[in-house]
């Protein structure tokens, strides 16, 4: 049972708990939550982040996403929900959700979306600190993550 | 052709969308790219350094050499920064 | 900031969810719940789950991972709450939280709890199945899923 | 010296808890257990194959070679299974 939403509401946990560990026999659920971070910068505390997406690419890219996790982890259920719009430091912009027979299929499953997400999917984030807005520049880091997954 | 500019090479190009018919000879992302950075300062702005872009025919992600083919949509952005 | 529950109360996430993110800047938070499953056995479905547990030594052991896990990724929230008693399928035995700023901390932390849980922690499972009462086996493969956070 | 036994063991000797006193010569866990095994008959069943059991010594684990040393409470348990 694959969950995507990409929304500017709030990202409501208890929901998102409740789905996952719902309709199914799972033995394991991980997930992963992303929060706004209020880094200092050289230009003072993040005030806002705003997330741009690609609307039907976006939606298309994390249904692909959560159809490879579930084949190859034999998942009973994968959620994501990403949050888009104005959002401020403590705001959770992710949860990814997994359910499995298992804790590894579980955990890793979990880890692999969150980490290819990253790579995979349309977004882009600006953010306010100091009255300037900037865009955040691409890691090497995330690309790093998600190329372990090509691997096996 | 429906182009799409997101992030800041929307914010430099002035727009979210246009429809162009590129001439003969541009037959790659690249190319498109290269011929869409002369229609102006803006798109000249957004468009000069092509490493730092990525792009999706029909939303799908592709690498700047793909032939156009008979996309009907492109997509031209910056490295993805979500989750 | 370590929270250690083991109780025969329902495991309430909502409660654990705000607990782990509230209170930190954290911009990473990772979970893992563990469930009963209706394993179908020889014997039949399983009916209950019987979490017998070390009264003392069970907080102290799990007081110790969370504080290993703390420091060896830098969490700023560390949850492990278990449950002990009778259960029934569906039921929650255990949730892991773990809160750091970045995403692989968070992940990896929260595998290396669940993982160590299972092998350092005194907790007993007695499953009725068909009417029959009988103790889990330990398993090997928990065993190894434990070692391999010792190599690093 | 008091000792705790957990799950089927508890279950085998019929006690979750009993104080004992080892005569000289016992002096590792699994002197103990051997020692113990003998007590009675739920005793001998519970502790016949050391190699299945696992042991604490003021609540924390040890191999079951570890000297009693002058711990005051030793737990015998089978190989844990929470999570």
């Amino acid at each position: 049972m694959i969950r995507i939403l990409v929304s500017p509401a709030i990202i409501d946990l208890s929901v998102e708990m409740d789905r996952i560990e719902a309709g199914h026999s799972a033995g394991a659920i991980a997930t992963f939550t992303g929060l706004v971070r209020a880094d200092a910068k050289a230009e003072g505390k993040v005030e806002t982040l705003e997330l741009e997406h690609y609307p039907g690419a976006t939606e298309a890219a994390l249904h692909a996403l959560a159809g490879e996790a579930e084949a190859r982890w034999s998942l009973s259920g994968a959620t994501i929900v990403h949050r888009v719009g104005m959002m401020a430091p403590g705001d959770r912009i992710v949860f990814v959700g997994t359910a499995a027979a298992h804790r590894g299929a579980a955990l890793d499953a979990c880890a692999f979306l969150i980490d290819r997400l990253k790579t995979d999917a349309p977004f882009w984030k600006r953010e306010t600190s100091g009255g300037e807005a900037r865009w955040v520049e691409a890691r090497a880091s995330d690309d790093r993550a998600a190329e372990r997954w090509r691997d096996a | 052709m429906r182009v799409l500019y997101f992030a800041w090479v929307r914010e430099r190009i002035g727009t979210s969308e246009e429809v162009v018919d590129p001439p003969a000879g541009v037959e790659t992302v690249a190319d498109l790219i290269g011929w869409l950075a002369g229609r102006s300062d803006g798109h000249g702005l957004a468009l000069a350094a092509p490493d730092r872009l990525r792009a999706a025919l029909d939303q799908a992600f592709v690498p700047l050499d793909t032939p156009l083919g008979d996309a009907s949509e492109v997509a031209i952005f910056p490295p993805v920064t979500g989750g």
